[in-house]
């Protein structure tokens, strides 16, 4: 469990990037930041390997203060992913993957047997093992950055917009093998993205900031999308393609039962089966990702 | 040009003498410039002093700094080790601004990350800023390594053997081989010292043999900044 | 120490100030030299560099070119012409001249390259010729890197004009000869001296040029994106730049 | 050097013979080297040594053991004060004026010094012999040489001043009387210039080295500086090489190197053997 | 009307970037070409100004072929809009915006007078037309660009990926603007973007490509999403947030009438009011915006 106690962060030039922020991010679940530039995601992000040092305020990992923790020493246990992967560019794939193992002393041939696993985990071909990271395409290199934030068994991985630079259709891709790992895995992910979808999709607890990191709601993705907090929130959560309140297109159908739904902006958003204008609720059996379902395995992270 | 025939052996020897003289200097410029790129390029306020400083310096002329050398170093005129510090001073005087802005070039994410994965601020430096500052530093070990050679040639007036003395002696005897001897095995020098500085960075620098191509696309011209 | 106060001494030494043999005298033709080499190697290199960055072509044969020449021995070019053409300006005029095209070329070509690519491509999509390409995007552009490169080149000459007065054609490095010749160490060190005072002189009338022509956009946009590092520390401000980045796909 | 292996009769310590950045000096230096080397001596040669300036700290430490000088020059170098005087004079003031570790063997009949001098043509024109006629000539002078020709008590100030020569100008042309300045002279950029009395240039070119009669120029024989280190062996040997070597000596082997552009070493062996000093 | 009449794109290095593309773009409306990234999309657009000339093939604009029209005459005639904006950063806004009018000719006076109308149009503050570009955010930058391809008001304009580098937030504000321009201005606009979100929310027609700018389909948005052509195109247009067949969710309801709809995924893709189950079809007036509407006004762009 990570806890941030009324934590706040200005930098020397005066620019207040956190005021009093106050979460707690369960042990095994993944808690997504989200919001637009600037609103201090980053910050907070990096407050928690000590990238960031706050002017005021305390978090706790499992109850320890971090401030008491050497960074350094921190950073080797705690995962981290960014947007263009921030792989070392002069080292192998391989290298990369076992950089902090090998910063520990692991023997390089353990190391790098390890490496090759979590490149099967994260679903790279081994026979890229030995290239360069500028030899890779976007979508791989993210995942090598995966890999990497794996390699050191971390309890807590953290993901700064770690899809933000690639293509819409690779980035799917990467979602979905995220929500495998997650499953997988069972680690504390905490992932900061500005996409609300990405958030609404990963997120099993999501946290919607305003600028200076202030919440503007906190929740699961459904528990926002049915109620939200504000005219901020509901705002953003229908941000990027109108709002999400859907009717019925009376005009274009598809063949069968089927109609097409269309948002408030007047657009096409999705089809649903719904014979005879009776909406077919057979098969809606929906994820449970809600953060209640697991908070009870925390406290371990 | 018979002149050249009749002397190879000691375009040889001289040959020996220039390089004996100027690959230590560009070595030694090289790693002194190190720590003083990396003051100029971490603190702010350095940077232009050290900047302007070092273009400044390489505008005094040549000779009077090697005379006036060994009156502050209590060396002799003649003294490999006057000689060499004052080449080294104008190889680092070049050399600093390129590990300067080499260690300014590198992606600050790249930085960033190694930060988060756990480097301690000296394993960053050694491991992963200076290594990846390698391409830069080597364009400007490259400019350091022409203008060494050249250089050297000026030192010959203090007596110290190098190709320069072919000069002196080519005008004085009116033997235009012998002036051009020295200018050739000059050039020589240097662009075999060229080869060799970028066959050294290709081994050193794997990784930048072969990304340019996987990653710039066919026909579009990237952006470079050549050091000028 | 001393003996750069004996240097300093020697220059200002009114005996030493006037006539034909007078400070004045000489620094006017060390800056004759130096602007009649600057203006003979800018007419040929900022043209071809232009060609050069505008193409994209010939551009290795040029730059292995110009590394040859960094590495000519000034001295001797300087004698080995003059044996044909005699003493006097031409001789270290040429010599010079071959001394500062390279970096005025590198300058040139490199401030063509700098330009970004995107913006010579929406320059071309608007309907510009190569032509109006060349003048009224890629030149003032590339202002301050081909500046950078006269900056150097100037500094260059300025230093290796001593040179000169070895074929007879005058300048400060008279004083380092003929210092040099009669162990007069104050003449010298006095030569020297001022020899680097128009470097300095040179590098502050430079930095204003630059001021003055660099296009206040390319200002305003360094202004936001220092090239430099400001903070240099852990915590260095990354947030609004990546998200430019992140738009920027390739 | 197959000569040194032939006869090792004495195998003293190694000499260090030095040269100037000056291929007649060297030659001469190349000379010294031979000899010795032929009598056993080990020979370490340090030549093309740059000016005086530099070299002549070394051989004050002791660095150098033979190095060939010239009388005059040596002499004002050591005491700037001394600006006339016959052979003789100039080679008792040296005695006196070297330190005490240094001393100079037997001077040489050949030496190599400073004149005026002009092209046949100008000299025609103005029915130029010595020095003093140069106030013949109506037409305004420029002087041209080292730089520092211009300060020196021979200079152009003296012309004016002893001789009431018009000086119009000087321009300094900075390879000691080399083919630049001498391709000045021939063009007619300058009309009186310094070069050595040895160079071959002068021949080659017409040109002619005015008479100085009343001594402007300090005279400059060759002459051996030595260090303490030489034996008297060696100082018979070098002095047997001063005796021998004669003015025209000098300016045919010097004339070998420029036109000829033999090496010291051919230059130095043939002299030797000519004048049967090899032994 | 612009027309592709089988044009090949192969570049000098071997590239096929088009491959035998044949297509008809009526005028007054907006087309968008999407797709992912390297399938040509960009190729094609810069065909119809001839940036880029092509190998084989032929496209008219309005019966002209364009060949036979110079490259700079013609570019002048056609607004370019892109990713980057491509602003000239050494000229002020005002200038950067009359560039083509007085690369034409036209007296400064009247130039500047016609940017600063443009200038509003595109709703930006009048007192930027004195900054550079590097003074603007990204989404002003963006308009700049866009007025800058209305200044020589042209029939046509090219706009690719004008909103591929700006914040979401920003990103929806500059879509809006962008429909209310196509009312207003009423011009031929071609547009590329890979988000098909985008596609759909902008495009009359909407063009999908695959590589080698081979098209997958072509269509109204409503004709696209109910009748996919093919698995490859009901995939694309699902890509970017899982599929877009929404279900009914059992466990997460708003208050009142609406139930909250997921998608194939799983995952909550937004709300609609149906009483009883039974679809509330009331306000079903989706925009009319299906090409078939518009064509009848073309044949003069
Ligand atoms: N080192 C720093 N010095 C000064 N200000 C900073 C620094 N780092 C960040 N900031 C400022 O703090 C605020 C929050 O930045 P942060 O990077 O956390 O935002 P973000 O939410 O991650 O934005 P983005 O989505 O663009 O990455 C911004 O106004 C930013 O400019
Ligand atoms: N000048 C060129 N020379 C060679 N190949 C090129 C050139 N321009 C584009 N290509 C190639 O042609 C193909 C299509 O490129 P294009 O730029 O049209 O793609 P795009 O759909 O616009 O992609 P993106 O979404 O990344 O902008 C790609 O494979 C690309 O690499
Ligand atoms: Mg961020
Ligand atoms: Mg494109």
């Amino acid at each position: 469990m990570i806890e941030f106690r009324a934590v706040n962060k200005t930098f020397p030039d005066g620019t207040r990037a956190v005021e009093n922020f106050s979460a707690v991010i369960p042990s095994r679940t993944t808690t997504v930041l989200v919001g637009s530039s600037g609103c201090g995601k980053t910050t907070l992000l990096r407050m928690i390997n000590r990238m960031v040092d706050p002017t005021d305020g305390a978090i706790e990992i499992d109850g320890e203060n971090i401030a008491d923790v050497a960074a350094v020493k921190l950073r080797r246990s705690i995962g981290y992913v960014m947007q263009n992967s921030g792989l070392l560019p002069h080292r192998k794939v391989i290298d990369n993957i076992a950089t902090v193992p090998l910063l520990k002393g692991v023997p390089k041939a353990d190391a790098h047997r390890h490496a090759l696993e979590l490149m099967e985990t994260v679903g790279l071909d081994l026979s890229l093992a030995q290239r360069y990271p500028a030899q890779l395409s976007g979508g791989q290199q993210q995942r090598v950055g995966v890999a990497r934030g794996l390699a050191v068994n971390p309890n807590i991985l953290l993901m700064d917009e770690p899809f933000g630079a690639v293509d819409p259709i690779v980035r799917a891709d990467l979602q979905k093998e995220t929500l495998r790992l997650q499953r997988e895995l069972d680690k504390t992910v905490v992932f900061v993205t500005h996409d609300i979808d990405e958030a609404f999709l990963l997120g099993d607890q999501v946290i919607i900031l305003e600028k200076g990191a202030r919440i503007a709601q906190q929740g699961t993705p459904e528990e926002i999308l049915a109620n939200p907090a504000s005219e901020f929130v509901a705002d953003f959560i229908g941000a990027d393609r109108g709002k999400r309140r859907l009717t019925v297109s009376s005009t274009a159908q598809p063949q069968g039962d089927d109609v097409v739904l269309i948002d408030a902006g007047g657009y096409a958003a999705g089809v649903i089966s719904a014979p005879d204008g009776k909406l077919a609720t057979g098969h809606s059996s929906p994820k449970s990702r809600s953060i209640s379902n697991k908070t009870d395995q925390a406290g371990d992270a | 040009m018979n002149w050249i025939g009749n002397n190879l052996p000691l375009i040889g020897e001289r040959t020996l003498d220039h390089i004996a003289i100027t690959a230590p200097v560009i070595l030694l410029s090289f790693l002194i410039s190190v720590p003083i790129g990396w003051v100029a390029n971490r603190f702010t306020a350095s940077r232009g002093i050290v900047l302007s400083a070092s273009g400044v310096f390489y505008a005094i002329p040549s000779l009077p700094l090697f005379v006036a050398l060994p009156v502050i170093l209590g060396t002799g005129l003649r003294s490999p080790v006057n000689v060499t510090i004052g080449l080294t001073l104008y190889g680092i005087a070049l050399m600093v601004r390129s590990t300067a802005d080499g260690l300014a070039s590198v992606d600050p994410d790249v930085t960033q990350s190694a930060t988060a994965m756990g480097f301690s601020d000296s394993s960053r430096f050694w491991r992963v800023e200076l290594p990846l500052a390698g391409p830069v530093l080597l364009a400007g070990l490259r400019v350091v390594s022409v203008s060494t050679v050249s250089l050297a040639t000026v030192v010959a007036v203090l007596g110290v053997p190098t190709l320069g003395l072919f000069f002196t002696d080519g005008v004085e005897r009116n033997i235009l081989g012998e002036i051009w001897a020295g200018i050739v095995m000059t050039i020589v020098i240097a662009l075999v010292f060229d080869v060799i500085i970028v066959q050294l960075g290709r081994l050193l620098m794997p990784w930048t043999r072969s990304s340019s191509a996987a990653v710039s696309r066919p026909g579009r011209r990237t952006r470079v900044v050549a050091p000028v | 120490m001393n003996l750069l106060f004996e240097g300093f001494a020697w220059i200002f030494d009114p005996a030493h100030h006037g006539g034909d043999e007078g400070i004045g005298t000489r620094i006017l033709q060390h800056l004759g030299i130096t602007l009649v080499v600057m203006v003979i190697a800018s007419l040929i290199a900022i043209p071809l560099g232009y060609l050069i960055g505008h193409t994209g072509r010939g551009r290795s044969v040029v730059v292995a070119l110009s590394g040859g020449v960094r590495a000519l021995p000034t001295l001797g070019v300087i004698s080995l012409i003059a044996l044909s053409v005699g003493i006097g300006f031409t001789a270290p005029v040429i010599a010079l001249v071959i001394l500062a095209i390279p970096s005025i070329l590198a300058g040139a070509y490199s401030g063509f390259e700098a330009v970004d690519r995107r913006t010579i491509d929406a320059a071309r999509a608007v309907g510009m010729t190569e032509g109006q390409i060349v003048t009224r995007v890629e030149v003032p552009l590339g202002l301050p890197l081909l500046i950078g490169g006269l900056r150097s080149a100037t500094l260059q000459v300025i230093a290796t004009a001593t040179l000169a007065d070895y074929v007879g054609a005058g300048g400060l490095g008279r004083y380092i000869f003929s210092g040099q010749a009669t162990n007069d160490y104050p003449q010298m060190l006095a030569g020297s001296i001022l020899v680097i005072m128009l470097a300095l002189v040179s590098e502050a009338l430079f930095s204003l040029l630059q001021r003055s022509l660099v296009p206040a956009g390319v200002v305003a946009a360094e202004q936001r994106q220092p090239d430099g590092e400001t903070s240099g520390g852990p915590t260095r401000k990354s947030g609004p730049r990546r998200s430019l980045i992140a738009g920027a796909r390739r | 050097d197959p000569l040194a292996d032939e006869n090792s009769s004495s195998d003293g310590e190694t000499l260090v013979v030095g040269s100037q950045q000056y291929y007649s000096n060297e030659i001469v230096a190349e000379i010294y080297s031979q000899a010795l080397e032929n009598a056993g001596y080990t020979i370490d040669r340090q030549f093309q040594i740059g000016a005086r300036e530099v070299y002549l700290p070394e051989v004050e430490e002791g660095n150098i053991d033979v190095f060939p000088e010239y009388t005059g020059s040596l002499l004002q170098a050591l005491d700037p004060s001394v600006t006339s005087g016959t052979s003789d004079e100039v080679y008792s003031q040296l005695v006196e004026a070297l330190p005490e570790e240094l001393s100079v063997l037997d001077p040489a009949e050949a030496s190599d010094q400073n004149s005026w001098t002009v092209t046949q043509a100008f000299a025609d024109q103005y029915d130029l012999t010595d020095i003093a006629s140069l106030s013949n000539v109506t037409e305004p002078i420029t002087v041209g040489g080292n730089s520092e020709l211009q300060t020196r008590p021979y200079g152009p100030d003296a012309l004016q001043e002893l001789y009431g020569v018009t000086v119009a100008g000087f321009t300094a042309v900075e390879d000691s009387g080399g083919p630049l300045t001498v391709k000045a002279l021939v063009d007619n950029t300058i009309q009186l210039t310094n070069i050595y009395t040895a160079s071959p240039l002068i021949e080659a070119n017409d040109l002619i080295a005015l008479e100085d009669p009343d001594g402007l120029f300090l005279p400059d024989n060759i002459v051996p500086v030595v260090s303490d280190k030489v034996d008297a062996d060696a100082t018979d040997i070098l002095n047997e090489i001063s005796a021998a070597l004669s003015a025209e000596d000098l300016v045919s082997m010097n004339a070998e190197s420029v036109d000829e552009q033999k090496s010291s070493e051919e230059i130095a062996t043939a002299w030797l053997t000519e004048n049967d000093l090899l032994g």
